[in-house]
């Protein structure tokens, strides 16, 4: 039997998931913005970020979309339980902002984003070309990946090639890898320092802070 | 089986693909459904034998196997209360975020070779990642019911989960280490032939880490003794204090599904996946790759072997959950932090070395031979592409020719 | 032309970025509460992933291949660890902020004003 | 067997030279501590002097063993010293046996008919400071016999007078009470004791003056001097609470800076000319080790090859010659090649008379520092008041040794002084001891008569040496030296006894005190040269005798200057009569202060035994046994070529200075003899008929010549002189130059600091107004604009947050629109 639905058939299920993500991401985003109280910014956010580790996913790095859940989960979820822990006081729930703010604020985001939109939209190189879908899962990502962060680089030219002097160049991250694992951990004892609980031996409330004013 | 399809019924290629997306969602969302009902009796049975009671034995005639059935009716029958003060928004959404992270959890969930939702290649990372994903709505849920004892639940269950994804992703890596690959296929074909195959038997330090993943994977779902979130003895019911009825069974449906995610996790990572102990089917000569129904037959084998696995995992829990006393907030930390993590690295770095040393692994070291050890991943992922369907071909596809049908 | 059927080239993602970018900075320039910025931080830095993800995608091919290859994965991936360090320090300071402020209404915070 | 004869003596004299510097170090540091009161200081000096005197009568054997003497006045047994003396000479410590090179008869006339050898002598340095053929300082020694006998001689006397001090000062023990003082309160003053800074003050001085004697050039006799000099102002200051004392130290040490200055003159025209000050030669031992023999002063003046005849030396002649040289040099061109024939004209030049002025200035420069320090007329003011020191001080410093330092010079500087000078030399001696014996007659003070003797008696010497009696001049120093300090001695116990200086006082003390007097009447004798004529005498009739027939000679040579003879002969008598009316007074008839005779009583053993000792030398230290005395030893040291006369001098040709050696023989001799026991006589017996038997009273004589009493009285009215003279003159210029800078020079300074301070106002005032007002100007709008631009920094987040995004936006547009531009333009 042959069914055929033309609109269904025009269907690229790839281009539809891609709007699916896109739309969820940006209207999350949007929301995150509108949104008074801080926690459900911090669960659109959340959303936000999903979806858009959705199009990572669509784009193929799935590695990266893998870290993307875990990592901006976790520490948004850190950043949720905060916010809840220190506006739990009813005025911090959800701080007003002026109008003339927002409608300036408004205005220049626009601006913003109608300089990258052209920026985006007019390099013909960067338009079109075709996302063959199919050919998604049988090109392991993760594998180069995680060799090029040990410093190897399987996904340049073979040796021999022509552009083997391109492979020469592409060099590994080993050096990056380690410099952010220390860069982490030094974060995070900076972390726990900063944050830990002070007993305040008589320093004042508020330490205040002059600039020039001096006489 | 969408080539399957497409070859011998002749479907258009978008209807396969489609017929198969709704086929594998709607067999995840039964599985975690029946696979909630079976294991709330099951723990009901359990717990009563435990505590030498009877448990359920009228509903449904023998062994009360209605009982869970009954209850889900009761709680769809049941009004869906709201307390005043509560984010209505938040609240209502909360239970369907546990559920979805789940479900989405199973998506990459290999149950037989070849038999997957979605074959990623950072498999086991995807999966840890959603699963963490759970806990975010069981903290909204907290927060939203506008309850002190929600909210300590939601804090409790944040700190605790947050803090064991450390030696829980360790504990992962050490199989993945070992079968060079993030593909939970591929990790469980690495240990296929005889039970001595299994990572589990790997070598001692792998032996040790599968309990620590045992007891951080018991955490990260809080189930006794990490339940913290809902300690029915110092908060009334944790973070679903507010929850009832539709609700309330999504949370649940989403604890159970989770720990028996966790539990397959675990047989694919450390028990082989769906290679039983013992290879019947290479004995008998048969392999995924031969043919057209006995590949599946060994595939629905291969089923069976996970879900035994898993339900063993589950009982497993149950057991611990009825054995041992709930633990303090701060002897959970120091479990993690103190003991866990320290022990997951150390066997980590062990595993490590042993790998540099002896790369055959145990059997290798005695130089025992063993039938099946000779059929590698190569071989597998061979037949697994040479096998029946466009895959191949659609690879091979040039990209022009793709960019060709495109409409400009 | 048809929106489902338009091939999905390097462009859709920047676009898709460029509104995630816009909307962080707006966040950050609206909200008043210290994590509603910090929320803001995050989407910008997300935004910022989402192209360098794009421009590293084997995927999407342009006419001449992926533009930055293996490289655009690796920066995001280090965008997102260095996000996840950032958000360690920001919430410590904050935290710091609300022990001396008793608010975390940025708004109150201008010791620093000239 | 002593082969290194000057090594040994220069060892041996060396630590008879340092040993007393090491009493003074250790009695300067820890002289308080030393026993109670510091009384065991006085034996270390004493150990110290006495170890000296060890070592200088051994060098003495030495030199007596090398070199035995010959009689008086035959000097040709000088050859035994030559042989033996010529093995020495090993790098380091050069010395040089300059005798007996060719006796080579003297070229030139003067030199006369005797033999022109060297004397043995032995000169070399300990260390070099300062070696350049321009000048050549070093610390030296020059050894001849002389050196050796006056070595012998100081610390001979110095013992004595150590040894008597310890009894003598003991008042210094404990708290002491000075009457002489009165404070502004009305009281004495009490003060503790200096026994050891006395004795301190003694070693350092005994150090010093060795340190003259053996000095080996005149840079290091210089340096002694002064330290002498220094050493008697300590020690004439001892009681420094005494405005006298003081005064008179002040005063010694500034008239001998008079003469230092013309001492000074000298050394400079030497080393200008002659570029060294060495006695002798000495060998300077090169780099390369080759032995340049470095010619000193006696071989410059008398060169050997001139049979050590005197003439003026190159340099002196180059000098006064600089034109001439410098229009040779100018011809040839460079120095080198000039030098030879600068050579060949330096004869006829020094025929031509160049440069002899220069030696006459040095010679009459050094004379002058003499002069200073020997208290010659007219520099003699200082040593009366000298005596206001201890009498062991005087006895040592003030009549033996320091002031004797100036006669010695003169005799070691001795060849190299022209005939002209030795005039001068004689007519200043001469000058001297006629003044100082008038004066002598009338003072009352026994330690000023003693002092005037002093002062006359070196007058003697000068004259001695002026009138070319070498040998008597240093014979008289050494006798005097004995009899002296003897006397002095004698003194003292005196003053020890009655506490007071005034002779008037005395009295009939011979019963009281034996030794004393005894002693003090050999002193006597001693002095006026007693003896039985042509058989034996005591030692001043040897050393007097010789000078009055040198002087008789001279004059006999020199009709025009006959008044020395005259001036010496009654030199003689005059100290006859003082030295005898000295011991009447004092000694002989009935006490006239009872107060003062009941309390006489003899001094102790400690000072009496020197008595004694000091008595036996100052018998037989004329005598000459076999040729072995002090007559013989000196004649061993008479330098090269003077043994003959000198004819004519370098300025004025008339003076013939005979030769010493003829005085000796003959009607000269019996002459002065006779002369000087009839002189003696008669002075003692006026003395004993005005002051033991009381013929005539003195007062009436003195009443009868009043003006003449008057003007002795007043010592000549010299400080009254000098006083108009100088020391007002000098005031009045000093408060001329005071007016001067008060009114003129500080108004001028003022005024200058006022227009300085005027400027200073405006500079001051333009930097306030206008460079200030710039600058802070300029910090002004610095500091407004900033406050404004503060403004813009509110602190608010998220204004920096749209700054920061509307200036991205910006830079975008304004970089894509440079693009397109250029993009246009290519």
């Amino acid at each position: 039997m042959n069914l055929s639905l033309p609109l269904l058939a025009a269907i690229n299920w790839h281009g539809f998931f891609f709007l699916l993500f896109a739309a969820l991401a940006c209207s999350l985003a949007v929301a995150v913005v509108l949104a008074e109280n801080v926690v459900r910014m911090a669960f659109y956010l959340v959303l936000s970020l999903g979806a858009t580790a959705g199009l990572f996913f669509l784009a193929g790095a799935e590695f990266i979309g893998a870290m993307q859940l875990m990592i901006y989960v976790g520490g948004t979820l850190v950043l949720l339980v905060f916010g809840v822990m220190l506006t739990a006081q009813a005025p911090f729930v959800s701080i007003r902002t002026p109008v003339g703010d927002r409608v300036l604020a408004g205005l220049v985001g626009f601006s913003l984003l109608a300089v990258l939109l052209l920026a985006a939209v007019t390099s013909p190189v960067w338009r079109g070309g075709g996302a063959d879908p199919t050919a998604r899962a049988t090109e392991p990502m993760a594998t180069p990946l995680g060799m090029a962060l040990v410093g190897v680089r399987v996904d340049a030219a073979p040796t021999g090639s022509e552009d083997s002097q391109a492979a020469g160049v592409r060099s590994g991250y080993l050096l990056p890898f380690e410099i952010v694992s220390v860069h982490l951990l030094v974060v995070l004892v900076g972390a726990a320092y900063l944050a830990r609980a002070k007993r305040r031996r008589g320093l004042p409330a508020r330490p205040t802070v002059r600039m020039g004013g001096a006489p | 089986m969408a080539e399957y399809l497409i070859q011998s019924l002749g479907l258009p290629e978008w209807f396969a693909w489609s017929l198969m997306a709704g086929l594998a969602a709607f067999l995840i969302l039964n599985l975690m459904a029946g696979g909630a009902l079976a294991f709330i009796w099951a723990e009901r049975k359990v717990s009563a034998r435990i505590q030498d009671r009877l448990g359920p034995t009228r509903t449904g005639g023998k062994f009360g196997w209605l009982q869970s059935l009954a209850d889900g009716l009761k709680l769809l029958a049941k009004e869906d209360l709201m307390p005043e003060g509560a984010d209505g928004m938040l609240f209502r959404i909360a239970p369907y975020v546990s559920f979805c992270a789940s479900f989405a959890a199973f998506i990459a969930m290999p149950f037989a070779f070849d038999m997957v939702g979605l074959r990623l290649n950072v498999g086991v990372f995807y999966v840890v990642a959603v699963l963490g994903l759970e806990v975010f709505g069981v903290i909204l849920a907290g927060y939203a019911s506008a309850s002190k004892w929600s909210l300590f639940g939601a804090m409790r269950e944040a700190a605790q989960v947050v803090s064991y994804e450390v030696p829980l992703g360790m504990c992962i890596v050490v199989p993945v280490m070992l079968a060079g690959s993030m593909d939970l296929v591929t990790i469980a074909e690495k240990q296929a032939g005889w039970f001595t195959n299994w990572y589990l038997f790997h070598d001692p330090f792998t032996f040790v880490i599968f309990w620590v993943y045992v007891t951080c994977g018991v955490a990260s779902v809080n189930r006794a003794p990490f339940d913290l979130a809902e300690a029915e003895s110092e908060l009334v019911a944790g973070f679903h204090t507010e929850y009832s009825g539709l609700r309330w069974s999504f949370f649940f449906m989403a604890e159970y599904s989770s720990m028996f995610l966790v539990s397959g996790l675990a047989a694919v990572l450390f028990l082989g996946g769906w290679n039983g102990p013992v290879p019947v089917a290479e004995l008998v000569g048969l392999s995924e790759g031969s043919g057209e129904t006995t590949g599946y037959l060994v595939r629905l084998l291969g089923l069976a072997n996970l879900l035994g696995k898993a339900t063993l995992g589950v009982l497993f829990m149950m057991w611990i959950r009825w054995t041992l006393p709930r633990l303090r907030i701060d002897q959970v930390m120091t479990t993690c932090l103190k003991y866990c993590t320290p022990i997951a690295a150390a066997m980590f770095a062990g595993a490590m070395l042993w790998l540099w040393a002896l790369p055959g692994g145990v059997t290798a070291a005695m130089g025992v031979g063993v039938p099946g050890r000779s059929r590698s991943a190569g071989e597998v992922r061979e037949g697994w592409l040479e096998g029946p369907g466009g895959r191949r071909a659609a690879k091979a596809r040039p990209a022009d020719v793709v960019r060709a049908e495109v409409p400009r | 032309m048809n929106p489902l059927a338009d091939p999905v080239g390097v462009s859709h993602y920047l676009v898709v970025g460029a509104i995630l970018f816009t909307t962080g900075v707006v966040c950050m320039a609206v909200k008043r509460n210290a994590l509603g910025v910090l929320m803001g931080i995050e989407l910008v830095l997300n935004g910022a992933n989402v192209n360098f993800v794009a421009f590293g995608s084997p995927v999407l091919r342009g006419e001449q291949g992926s533009i930055l290859g293996l490289d655009g994965q690796v920066i995001a991936l280090f965008v997102i660890l260095l996000a996840a360090a950032e958000a360690a320090v920001a919430l410590a300071i904050t935290l710091n902020f609300y022990n001396n402020h008793a608010t975390v209404d940025v708004d109150r915070a201008d010791d620093l004003k000239g | 067997m002593e082969g290194d004869l000057g090594n040994t003596l220069s060892t041996l004299l060396g630590l008879a030279w340092l040993i007393p510097l090491g009493s003074f170090t250790a009695i300067l540091f820890f002289g308080p501590r030393m026993g109670p009161h510091g009384r065991n200081a006085a034996w270390l000096a004493t150990a110290a002097i006495l170890a000296s005197l060890g070592l200088s009568v051994t060098a003495m054997g030495t030199w007596l063993a090398a070199h035995p003497p010959a009689a008086v006045h035959h000097g040709d047994e000088h050859h035994g010293g030559d042989d033996e003396s010529h093995a020495g000479g090993e790098a380091g410590s050069a010395f040089r046996f300059t005798a007996g090179e060719g006796a080579s008869h003297a070229a030139g006339g003067h030199g006369g008919h005797d033999d022109a050898e060297a004397p043995p002598s032995y000169a070399g340095d300990w260390y070099t400071l300062y070696s350049s053929p321009t000048l050549l300082l070093s610390i030296g020694w020059y050894i001849d016999s002389l050196t050796v006998l006056l070595f012998v001689v100081v610390t001979l006397i110095a013992s004595c007078i150590h040894i008597y001090a310890t009894g003598y000062m003991h008042d210094e023990l404990h708290e002491v009470t000075d009457a002489e003082v009165t404070l502004s309160g009305g009281g004495p003053l009490h003060r503790p004791g200096r026994y050891s800074r006395f004795f301190q003050a003694l070693s350092l001085f005994c150090f010093s003056m060795l340190g003259i004697v053996i000095a080996g050039n005149l840079a290091m006799v210089f340096v002694f001097w002064e330290l002498v000099g220094i050493c008697s102002w300590f020690l004439i200051g001892f009681y420094y609470e005494r405005s006298s004392a003081s005064t008179a130290a002040n005063k010694a040490f500034i008239v001998n800076r008079v003469g230092d200055f013309g001492m000074l003159i000298g050394l400079m025209a030497l080393w200008g000319a002659l570029g060294t000050l060495h006695f002798g030669d000495t060998v300077a031992v090169g780099p390369d080790g080759d032995e340049a023999i470095r010619p000193g002063l006696f071989s410059l003046v008398r060169p050997a090859d001139n049979g050590h005849a005197l003439q003026v030396p190159d340099g002196m002649v180059a000098a006064a010659a600089a034109g001439r040289v410098g229009r040779i040099v100018a011809e040839h061109g460079s120095a080198e090649d000039a030098a030879s024939e600068i050579a060949a004209r330096i004869p006829d030049w020094r025929a031509m008379g160049l440069g002899s002025w220069l030696l006459v200035v040095a010679g009459l420069g050094i004379f002058c520092g003499c002069m200073g320090k020997s208290a010659q007329v007219p520099l003699h003011v200082w040593l009366p008041d000298a005596m206001e020191g201890p009498t062991p001080v005087s006895a040592l410093v003030h009549s033996a040794t320091m002031v004797a330092a100036g006669v010695y010079l003169t005799g070691r500087f001795y060849p190299v002084l022209t005939a002209d000078v030795l005039l001068v030399i004689a007519y200043v001696g001469a000058v001297t001891l006629f003044i100082a014996a008038t004066i002598a007659l009338v003072c009352t003070d026994i330690k000023r008569v003693l002092a005037y003797s002093t002062v006359s008696q070196l007058g003697y010497m000068m004259l001695a040496l002026g009138v070319g009696g070498w040998t008597a001049g240093l014979f008289h120093l050494v006798t005097h030296a004995f009899f002296k300090s003897l006397l002095f001695l004698c003194s003292g116990s005196v003053i020890h006894a009655c506490h007071t200086n005034d002779m008037r006082k005395m009295g009939g003390l011979a019963r009281v005190m034996p030794w004393t007097s005894g002693t003090m009447l050999v002193g006597c004798l001693a002095i006026i040269g007693a003896g039985i004529p042509f058989v034996i005498g005591l030692s001043g009739y040897y050393s007097k005798d010789a000078i009055l027939a040198q002087s008789l000679l001279y004059s006999q040579n020199n009709p025009g200057h006959v008044v020395l003879w005259y001036a010496a002969a009654g030199g003689a008598a005059l100290t006859a009569f003082y030295m005898f009316r000295l011991w009447f007074m004092t000694f002989a008839g009935s006490p006239r202060d009872a107060h003062v005779a009941e309390h006489a009583h003899e001094s102790p053993a400690v000072m009496t035994g020197p008595l004694v000792v000091l008595a036996v030398l100052a018998v037989i230290a004329g005598w000459s046994v076999g040729g072995f005395g002090v007559a013989g030893l000196l004649e061993q040291a008479r330098p090269a070529g003077t043994a003959g006369g000198l004819d004519g001098g370098l300025l004025s040709a008339a003076i013939f200075v005979p030769a010493e050696a003829e005085s000796h023989v003959g009607s000269v001799h019996e002459t002065a003899t006779l002369t000087a026991f009839a002189t003696a006589a008669g002075g003692v017996l006026l003395a004993a008929v005005l002051y033991l038997w009381r013929l005539f009273d003195p007062e009436v004589i003195a009443t009868s010549l009043r003006p003449v009493y008057r003007f002795l009285e007043h010592r000549w009215y010299f400080d009254e002189i000098y006083e108009w003279v100088f020391v007002k003159p000098a005031l009045g210029i000093a408060g001329a130059a005071t007016a001067n800078d008060r009114g003129i020079i500080d108004s001028i300074i003022h005024g200058f600091a006022a227009a300085a301070r005027l400027l200073a106002g405006i500079d001051a005032w333009f930097d306030r107004v206008v460079v200030d007002g710039l600058v802070n100007s300029l910090a002004a709008a610095t500091w407004s604009s900033g406050m404004r631009l503060r403004q813009i920094q509110t602190g608010q987040l998220r204004q920096y947050v749209m700054f920061i995004v509307v200036g991205t936006v910006t830079l975008f547009l304004l970089a894509s629109l440079a693009f397109r531009m250029t993009v246009v333009a290519n």
